[in-house]
């Protein structure tokens, strides 16, 4: 199905091209799923700092302001956590605010809006009043971003109770899962990764949503399962292709939402291969991964072959030096090995 | 003629008053002008209403069956009373830990806060929120943060979302002083000037923080100029003058509705209880009676009706009968809500998400 | 000994006492520590909303002001955040800042310089730099304490390399435990909850400091461990006092610190007992429990006889109605219940 | 005689200005009347060693071997060098992510940035900081947070505790407008004012946070008024005018030291480079060329040099020569910086934690 495929290279998405499907990279079927919801819900607008300029959050606003106006692309003060809950009294009155960090790590600034606001605003209230906001944020790997511009954050998130975490990986997905988010309705975290945005893959031009909850099988495989988030579904499925020649036979499951996340798909994979990698982007100690086998080991403990492996960075802040920052993050070949290790 | 406090941690602060009704008859005179008696008993009665509601909290707390914490706003009527006077109920505010006055000033039911505060089904949040947190949509009351500072970004919000739909709706923030040593408090002033949103920012400046007197923790206390920096203008209103704040707050409400963006209004006053729970604070040492009894000599009510016994020639009888019938409705109201159903202990996992209902 | 034991009742003191030894509560444990840490290192100095009133931190700073004086027991304004950077600020120039917390719901509002200041800047700097900062931060439940003012928020900050985490349970273990974290020179997370403050126990009076990263046996079994935190250890001690009258042999463990975890104090127990509880003071999703569980399934698939179990706060915002503040919070008969079901 | 800017989101801010420095000289004899030549002439080489350090960086980063995000901070260097004139070693300073400029004027030795930038095993923080995070404890540079805002809380730290010790050590806090609309500037103006504390906060309003014009974020620009809330004196420093700089600094520094407490001053300049990298940012439409060239004719460096020759009358080949000299050193320490070896990949585990070395 074009619309489940991870394409890994340019070249593959031209055979969709010429079966007349539409490809278009994962930044722009962002920008697309944000013209048309801007389109679509006059409650809707963008807010941020710089969603107007010419970098255009690393181009997923571009040119947004001139078909919408500054109004409806704000470009916004610095002052994360006042502007968060500017954000969540518009929402509470009944718009719908897509909120854009340029790194993730810019939502500390505002976890007092996040975590004790927006998080509980509609359990407070009894349920009369409740709050759709979006908050995209973006992971940014390399060149040096050091420890305070290239965190993954959204780990922490689990831990709140009235908030969603969303991390799609394809072009696709994003388009999807980002209408989806706004129809949602609920305070919800929108994850990205700035290694994916030139990614490219079939994009249907209609509005469309994808079930929030629902993950994916990017690759059916018997002998291991790799559940993998963001950037990191491209990478296990570069590490499904180079074991395969080694007769390793390796299932990526894409969660695409982490909460709610579709513990039965995992659940059903592990099963069958009895082996599990969680492989994230973001820090080991107290991330996804851990709930992840948890959950599992919570509904079987036989479940498990092998134990299972958690594919992170490690727990250091991110270093500077290249040669540091190329030790820091995981690779392909560190899949590889831990799936050599674990076969 | 002024007032000495023999000690405290405000006396610096504390100027003179002459509390004699008639010799503030000409002021008060001159900023009731555009008030009828009808205002300005409606006025009494909502300050009388908050007092009372307090003092029925007060006289059953010690039961232990309103297991909420009660952070009351006796002592401070005036300014609840003096600005919901002018706002509608699509106005929007928002209140904070201190919320009782606020609300039933904005209009809620007493019943249903009863309700609320005694965690019962039908409390305005289901029993969910309690003291520190009521909403109720229909006042324009979205939802109140006990997060100091908190209230201040939803009411900016609000104002935004009235903003960019070109609906008429003013928002008002009520706030302590405490609130504006808070970032958040300017991020919000600056983003409300910088959009021209339709926000009045009140700060009740009763001088303290829990037990921290304003002096602990800010170099001045002239907190009318905060907003300064950006353009919004700021007025002081002397403790407890529920005529003047009347008459600012309108003039700041109209500009706000007038499209003319946001002003901060600091009202000097003093909470009579403890931060937390019906105690006096002098009880346990956290500020000497002397402070106190000065401020019981300001009383908002007291001096209001006063003023419109002595100048506005309004028959005690009248005032008394207010009060009684308010005392009476108050009574009924606690009744009612006190008996009303808990919620069912399912009600706990309700409302995390929100679902829709399509 | 008398410095491991958790005694639930005040009478058992009395032994104590006619033994001849001191017997303190938890909260002046905790004062006494501070009165000699302010003794002890002339850079230590106490910063707080409400250090130096009459309420005193709920009693543990009580007095404190008159000792040492207002500038190192330090009233502060409302400005977590930027009092936070000014603590760490402090503490990279070298002194030794404890900054209190009334709630640790307050911890939001300075998550930028925790996470993004305090827990990096000894790793930014290479080293020259390191940040002597202990947060002393207070669960605060019932009464109707409600959404904002109840929350247990230390397990997020396990996802954060840079900062230690630290929740003691007894009298002794609070003294020692605080000593430690001042002497450690690392930014600290020191987690209380308010219904601890009132145990009793053994406090010699001499300055004293336990090992950062060691776990305690707070009673030994064989049938099944309970790793406990905070007050949960109280809850568990009486859990099992109650199932060993129904032959029910509970080991209660108590790691003390959680990060770092004694890992290895757990893994030897429940290999023995092959089942794992964990009770902690905070939501289920993403939190410690999450953590222990996964470690130990990494370390030996097979350790579990029955799916370990976390007892938690349900994964909803705290409610402020009394009927659902009891049914919310996990009691001795949740305990109880949940051992029996796994033996 | 004013100087017409076309277009471009800064015009109503720019007020004209004159450049010829024979009209400026008597505002800037009256200026630098304290100043020995010495003291000039050091002025002038520490800006020039920042410039030719940054342009260094340009002539060099499209090798994209030096993998640091850059910000640089040319056509700003009045700033830095005029305030750092009046530090010691044991004083503070605060930097931001456009730190280079700060660094060089406290004294950091051009080896050890470029090793840092490089991220190389000698580099200040041994590779692990980079552009963003340098740091130098005998420079007074505890460490540098490149979240906006966070170096002004890290220099109200530093100042208390100097302050709690007795020490005469002043703190210079440098950020720039954007930082103004953190809450955090706000908190920590009220914490330094509060409690007197040794800091002076230097605003360099280069009118844009990243491409944002300052109109976008704040209903004014005037940033110097925002400590007066807290009874902070502001100063304004015209465009690039580095003995105005001087002048004021050196007040509020020895007033810091002597115990007046906190000044701030906004020092109004503009950045030549993109937000990041060595580009200029009209050649992708964030701004209008003639913005640019109108702020190149205002060039600090140039300025000056143009008063010390025709005013001071000092030699124009002494200062070609401190120039070459400059140079000729710079692409000493690039060399050097540039061939130090690589940390060990052990290094990455490395310090997060401290630990004891008893
Ligand atoms: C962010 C935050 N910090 C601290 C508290 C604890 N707290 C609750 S109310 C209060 C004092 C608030 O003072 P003020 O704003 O003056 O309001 P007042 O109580 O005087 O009406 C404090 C410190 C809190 N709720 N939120
Ligand atoms: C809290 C936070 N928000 C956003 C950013 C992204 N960011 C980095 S620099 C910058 C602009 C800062 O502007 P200003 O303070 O004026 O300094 P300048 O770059 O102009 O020197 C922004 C938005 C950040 N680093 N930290
Ligand atoms: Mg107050
Ligand atoms: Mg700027």
């Amino acid at each position: 199905m074009p619309w489940t495929k991870v394409f890994i290279e340019k070249d593959e998405t031209n055979i969709l091209q010429s079966e007349g499907l539409r490809v278009l990279s994962f930044r722009n079927a962002l920008k697309e799923a944000q013209a048309q919801i801007l389109t679509k819900y006059p409650e809707a607008f963008l807010m941020g700092e710089g969603v107007d300029d010419v970098g255009g959050i690393f181009g997923t606003t571009l040119g947004l302001v001139d078909q919408f106006g500054k109004e409806r692309v704000m470009d916004i003060p610095l002052a994360e956590n006042g502007m968060t809950g500017i954000a969540i009294g518009a929402a509470a009155a009944g718009m719908k605010p897509i909120f854009i960090h340029q790194r993730s790590d810019f939502l500390p600034m505002c976890f007092d809006q996040i975590v004790n606001h927006a998080a509980k605003l509609h359990y407070m209230t009894g349920g009369q009043v409740h709050v759709p906001l979006v908050i995209r944020n973006i992971i940014g790997r390399g060149f040096g971003s050091a420890a305070q511009h290239s965190q993954g954050l959204h780990g922490i998130f689990l831990h709140i109770p009235g908030i969603k975490i969303i991390m799609p990986s394809t072009p696709y997905d994003v388009k999807g899962l980002l209408i989806a988010a706004i129809e949602d309705e609920n305070p919800i975290l929108f994850v990205e990764h700035r290694w994916i945005y030139d990614y490219m893959g079939f994009v249907p031009e209609e509005m469309y949503s994808i079930p929030i909850g629902q993950g994916i099988i990017r690759r059916n495989g018997k002998d291991i399962t790799i559940v993998a988030l963001s950037h990191m579904v491209y990478e296990s499925m570069k590490a499904a292709i180079l074991l395969e020649k080694e007769g390793i036979d390796v299932e990526v499951i894409d969660p695409r939402t982490v909460k709610p996340m579709d513990e039965e798909l995992i659940f059903q994979s592990v099963s069958k291969t009895g082996r599990l990698i969680v492989a994230d982007v973001a820090c080991k100690t107290g991330g996804i991964g851990a709930e992840v086998i948890c959950k599992m080991i919570e509904r079987n403990i036989n479940l498990f072959k092998v134990p299972p492996v958690r594919i992170n960075f490690p727990d250091t802040p991110t270093p500077s030096s290249p040669v540091l920052e190329d030790a820091y993050y995981p690779t392909v070949s560190h899949l590889v090995r831990a799936v050599k290790s674990m076969v | 003629m002024g007032t000495e406090i023999p000690a405290g941690a405000c006396k610096f602060y504390i100027e003179s008053r002459v509390i004699n009704p008639k010799e503030d008859d000409k002021v008060m005179g001159r900023r009731a002008k555009n008030l009828s008696d009808e205002n300005l008993i409606d006025l009494y009665r909502t300050m009388i209403k908050i007092r009372l509601f307090e003092e029925k909290i007060i006289d059953v707390y010690s039961a232990q069956d309103m297991r909420t914490p009660v952070h009351l706003y006796i002592g401070q009527e005036a300014i609840a009373a003096g600005v919901c006077l002018h706002l509608g109920p699509k106005d929007y505010i928002t209140t904070n830990h201190r919320s009782h006055g606020h609300c039933l000033a904005k209009g809620m039911d007493p019943k249903v806060l009863f309700a609320e505060l005694y965690g019962k089904r039908t409390g305005c949040c289901r029993g969910k929120g309690g003291s520190m947190h009521p909403a109720s949509v229909e006042h324009g009351i979205l939802g109140t943060s006990a997060i100091v500072g908190g209230g201040i970004a939803l009411a900016v919000g609000n104002a935004l979302a009235a903003n960019m739909r070109r609906e008429k709706r003013v928002t008002v923030a009520f706030f302590g002083d405490g609130a504006t040593e808070e970032g958040i408090f300017f991020e919000c002033l600056n983003f409300a000037s910088l959009k021209r949103l339709p926000v009045v920012f009140i700060c009740e400046n009763n001088l303290y923080a829990t037990n921290s007197p304003i002096t602990n923790r800010q170099p001045n206390s002239y907190l009318w100029t905060r907003g300064g920096i950006y353009d919004i203008e700021g007025y002081f209103i002397y403790d407890n003058d529920v005529l003047g704040i009347c008459q600012k707050a309108r003039e700041a409400i109209n500009k706000a509705r007038s499209g003319f963006g946001p002003s901060l209004l600091e009202c000097r006053t003093y909470r009579w209880k403890g931060h937390v729970g019906p105690e006096e604070d002098h009880e346990k040492g956290a500020r000497p009676k002397s402070e106190l009894d000065l401020w019981k000599n300001r009383c908002p009510i007291k001096c209001f009706r006063n003023y419109l016994i002595y100048s506005r020639k309004i028959r005690a009888s009248l005032l008394n009968e207010i009060e009684n019938t308010m005392r009476h409705s108050i009574d009924e109201a606690w009744q009612i809500g006190k008996n009303e159903p808990y919620p069912d202990q399912d009600e706990l996992y309700q409302n995390v998400y929100f679902q829709k209902t399509t």
